[in-house]
């Protein structure tokens, strides 16, 4: 069912978070600012006032909102937690790796956490230190967590409502850049799946990415195309972990060339998984190397050199010709 | 039963000594303070010497390589079995750290299923549907948010279940035991938290785990009521526990509760605490030993004479060693069980 | 100056109402406690009025996009003033939070280079080698264990250095802020930790903060002195401070000083206060004015009249000016500066 | 300069710890229990006594050894942390990822940190949850921080002179089931460099590792030559940030296939980066796919199950022949 008119990111996900508080009562908001003020971001506006006793502003600590979100699932509700940027997950890690990831696992099925994280994330806001750090790699390797990252508003809805619906946790990635600057259309529909997305057609080179860095490959494929000719399909990966392998596999083994596209940094990043997935799964079907695209190993920079930071459009196509044409 | 009296204001009004109603030598200190039933008394000495029997029995077994790492409460049990006694298993929570066996007995983890846990036979060892308790925890002060956010989640259902929560002293240093100390003050949440202090953090003691006088001294730092309490004496344990649980339960909050006591064995099995104290020092603190006083006190108040104590302990060992024999006939855990129970998808997919 | 008196142990005897030496109206409250310097009062007086055309003209700035995200300081300028006089920034160690841009002036990083940081020219605002202070914490409350390891280098080098740490009332709710109190505690270094309560962490008031009573309550729970003190009293938060550094530099460890204030502006240019705190709130906050309650301290005594303070808020708006001219002209940074500093090799690299 | 006897790694770390306090007056040891009781493992045993006023036994609070760490190096001491096992550096992870990794580059070079931090690691132990656990992965992604992983005594003694010597800060991971059950010569030489290591020779395949999954592929190399006639190197990658690509190359590229061996889980493992490195570097050279033997993608179960999730003799002989073999 579609509402018909286009809405931004940020809209659908507070969207998601009203019609998961309408759908469940056990659904409680959980963090620093998102009552009164509505999140710096204000993703949680209004929600105070409509589901009163249900969205509380926290103390200042990380750890703790993670950790009495575990206690509050455990207690039997559906805690939506928000940590303001996702840089302060380290100062939840402990929680979030040694406890939510691995309560259903330590206690023998006896406790499952149907918690969601969410944290803004992303560079792009000319944003303080740690604010815009990129790091789905290092959650990626915790055993036990899903990881969802959208880039449209739809998905940010759909994945948003699946995340709170799954039983166990999920940390849920917002593109902060793209919370006004991307409208869609909404889908008020919550059946859908995590699965990765084609988000442009294309024959000649896949680019794979996730979160912000889809639309520079979207941007990056449109200028391939006319400046260049080449033809290239932009694959969403939408759920980091479990990372949908058949649904990257295909996409890959159709177009036999695959460039993989993110802000985190390069090394141990998950683009690295992304490439020794396809090297094993499809080494005599598509073409090596796989070539990355991502921010060098240095610690994100101030603002005014973000951009000279993250991938650009222009390493994007750089790299997509390469594939194309050989070295 | 001392609705009248506050027990945090008494203590935070006077010279910082943990309350203590029995002496070591088991003899009432004050009279004027209602005592607990008897039946109360021996059920808490029954743990007590359960408690005794498993260490002693674990021990061996380890010392023999057939069980892994164990940790004893050796010289805790008035701490752990004081306190646990002021709440309803059948409706309260509880949280423990990791080595308060006795409580999570008394809450309903059956004694075999433990066994079976430290024997490794982990799907028989997990904690039944029915029973509030929350696995032990290995990363130290890690259950104290999560013990905040059941209370929370009381709170906001309007339940009125309490949750009971351990840590140990070395754990106040921990990150996690502020953040979560902050948070249950701020929400007002039905919590009691026990402080085991035993006076080491594996070999760490207590005067470089921190400058503070007592522990309890902590609690006016968030806003609610502290007592520090002597940890042998299970009365004074069970008397200032049954209060804050009350204040819990009807809404008044948090309470925290130092119970200060000594661990008389060694941290693990794999620990040798004499590479890090003083013999005179263990011998002094045998001497409070708890067990030894609340049979005192239960002897001159008749309830339990010698010989009773001899029957007792016998049967906790003969408890032990018939769990033990059950523990043993659990399946051993196989390779599919690295996979399961991962997320609900991995559980379905294999039970399809 | 006041070697008799024990202000944290005053005021842990008192109603907990924070120090004030000055009234609202600039009187002096208590006669006998001994009146700073003149000079260090005039001093302060200009480093606030200083601090205000900073605030200013970076706001102004910021409005017209020509400079980042500028958080002020206005309404703190007592607390952040008053505490820093009490140090030697040729010896001591300054440890900022965020918004502390007078004490990091009075330190020693000049103008023109802090100027140079919120311009975006990061390599020119490099605090100089002789500075010994900490560059401002983006990350709430991390600050704090790196302010106790120098504190505690002191200690280990027997030098006397003292270290001034800076916290908000939001950065104590952090663990990091716990491990870091009960550290200096236990190993009894020279530190001096000032949270700066501004009532407000971004929207979270400090009720919503924690339950305490008192920050400055927490201290006793790591075992030294805390005392709360009128943030909005130049002379109170420099007396109790005074007191503190000089307990620190003569071997007897941390103080905790909760400087009770308020936060006058938005957190920071992105932020809008009317979404969460009503204008009532506000008007009553801008009636404690630190620099209007300082100011007609200095006229009383005769230190300045209402044409020299006019006069000084001229010269401080031209020294911004000055000071912005001149940060104006350090080099935009290049592509290559993502590289620069990320460690000793890739340095030498580059310089070869 | 050999000593000329066989010691323990353990042992080459604890003569490590000595010879830098020697070296250095600015060297001190902190962490939990390593003062009086010497480490639970006794890696710091005898130090407290020998080096007065600067060894210190701390609180329970790992954040605080790191962030204080910090705080040492400022004051211009060269701090070398214990945390007692890998899995609480979560604990830290904050003060790693933000303070200790970054101080260089936020501070544009004003201060450097010469921090080391010390963790035991790894399987085969036995050990309660969280302790075995490996982070290597998670650690590479941090810019700014260097991780070292020894694996012989020789380099436990090498490799911990080099980090303690570092400007720049170093986790340095410590195969706790190898403490005591391999001896080796002990080299007295702190002028080595932190480069890869080949430690056994092989012209059919090259396993790469680090920690102790290396010893598992010496087993393996053995099995392989006396059972298959198969002849594997084994490379040691020793210093996991940064990788030393050239060394990796070199001898990936001279033996053509590769499989990579690791105790850490599979997913955004390390050895993804590996793989994705030398598929970047040698697509032409070398045969692909490059398979990895890890840990599946689960928490780290209870000691009774180690075996099953940490790579086996078999698991990388089985690898090995199929990257010799073919499929
Ligand atoms: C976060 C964390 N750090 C370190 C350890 C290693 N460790 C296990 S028990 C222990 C001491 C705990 O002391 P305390 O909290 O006093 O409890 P007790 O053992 O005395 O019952 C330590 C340091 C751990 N398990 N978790
Ligand atoms: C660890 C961490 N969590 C969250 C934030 C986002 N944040 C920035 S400032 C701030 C409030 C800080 O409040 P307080 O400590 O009282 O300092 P103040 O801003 O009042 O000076 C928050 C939550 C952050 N920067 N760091
Ligand atoms: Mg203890
Ligand atoms: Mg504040």
């Amino acid at each position: 069912m579609d509402v018909g008119r286009d809405v931004t990111l940020l809209e659908a996900t507070r969207r998601a978070l009203v019609d998961a508080m309408e759908a469940s009562e056990r659904v409680v908001l959980l963090g620093q600012d998102v009552g009164r003020l509505g999140g710096v971001f204000r993703a949680t506006e209004g929600l105070l006032e409509r589901f009163p006793g249900r969205v509380f502003d926290t103390p200042l600590a990380e750890g703790g909102i993670v950790g009495a979100s575990v206690g509050l699932a455990i207690g039997g509700l559906v805690p939506v937690a928000e940590i303001q940027f996702a840089g302060f997950l380290h100062q939840a890690f402990h929680q979030i790796t040694q406890q939510l990831a691995r309560y259903r696992f330590r206690s023998r099925g006896r406790f499952h956490l149907p918690v969601t994280i969410r944290a803004p994330y992303g560079g792009g806001l000319r944003m303080p230190e740690f604010h815009p750090d990129s790091l789905e790699a290092q959650l990626a390797n915790v055993p036990g967590l899903k990881v969802f990252a959208p880039a449209f508003p739809d998905d940010a809805y759909a994945l948003l409502r699946e995340a709170v619906r799954d039983p166990d946790p999920v940390l849920f990635l917002e593109p902060q850049r793209l919370y006004r600057s991307v409208r869609g259309p909404l889908h008020l529909d919550d059946t859908g799946s995590s699965a990765a997305r084609l988000r442009r057609e294309g024959d000649d080179v896949l680019l794979v990415s996730w979160g912000p860095a889809v639309h520079t490959c979207l941007t990056a494929a449109q200028e391939l195309e006319t400046g260049h000719g080449v033809q290239a399909a932009v694959l969403d990966l939408r759920r980091l972990s479990p990372i949908d392998d058949r649904g990257l596999c295909e996409a890959a083994a159709a177009r036999r060339r695959v460039v993989v596209v993110h802000e985190g940094v390069r090394t141990a990043g998950l683009g690295a998984e992304v490439v020794a997935r396809l090297q094993e799964a499809l080494a005599d079907t598509i073409s090596l190397p796989i070539l990355r695209v991502a921010a060098p190993d240095t610690p994100y920079p101030p603002g005014r050199l973000e951009d000279h930071f993250l991938p650009s459009t222009g390493k994007v196509v750089a790299a997509a010709l390469r594939a194309v044409h050989g070295r | 039963m001392t609705a009248t009296r506050d027990w945090a204001r008494e203590w935070a009004e006077g010279d910082g000594q943990p309350l203590q109603l029995l002496g070591h030598d088991g003899r009432i200190l004050r009279p004027e303070v209602a005592r607990p039933p008897d039946d109360l008394v021996r059920e808490g000495l029954r743990l007590m010497l359960l408690s005794r029997a498993i260490d002693e029995r674990c021990t061996n077994l380890q010392r023999q390589g057939r069980l892994g790492l164990y940790a004893p409460v050796l010289g805790q049990e008035a701490a752990v079995v004081g306190s646990h006694l002021a709440i309803d298993p059948a409706v309260d929570w509880l949280v423990p750290a990791s080595r308060e066996q006795p409580a999570m007995l008394r809450h309903g983890w059956p004694l075999d299923r433990m066994l079976a846990l430290m024997l490794g036979r982990f799907e028989a060892a997990r904690i039944p549907d029915d029973v509030r308790m929350l696995p032990r925890q290995q990363s130290i002060g890690s259950q104290l948010p999560h013990a905040v956010g059941i209370a929370w989640s009381a709170s906001i259902e309007r339940r009125d279940d309490v949750t009971l929560a351990y840590c140990g002293d070395g754990a106040t240093s921990e990150g996690d035991f502020h953040e979560a100390c902050n948070l249950a003050g701020v929400m007002q949440v039905p919590l009691v938290l026990v402080v085991i202090n035993n006076q080491y953090a594996i070999s760490t003691p207590i005067a470089k785990q921190t400058r503070a006088a007592r522990l309890a001294d902590r609690a006016r730092g968030y806003g609610f009521p502290g007592v520090a309490v002597d940890g042998n004496d299970l009365l004074a344990v069970h008397e200032v526990t049954s209060q804050a649980v009350e204040r819990a339960r009807s809404g008044q909050g948090p309470t925290m509760i130092e119970a200060v006591t000594y661990r008389l064995g060694f941290h693990n099995t794999s620990d040798n605490p004499s590479l890090y104290r003083e013999p005179a020092e263990v011998a002094r603190a045998e001497e409070l030993d708890p067990v030894a006083r609340v049979v005192a006190y239960a002897e001159t108040q008749g309830l339990v004479d010698a010989a009773a104590v001899e029957a007792q302990v016998l049967e906790a060992r003969a408890e032990v060693a018939t769990a033990l024999e059950r523990a043993l006939t659990y399946p051993t855990p196989g390779p599919d069980d690295v996979f399961r129970h991962v997320s609900a998808e991995e559980d379905q997919r294999a039970s399809e």
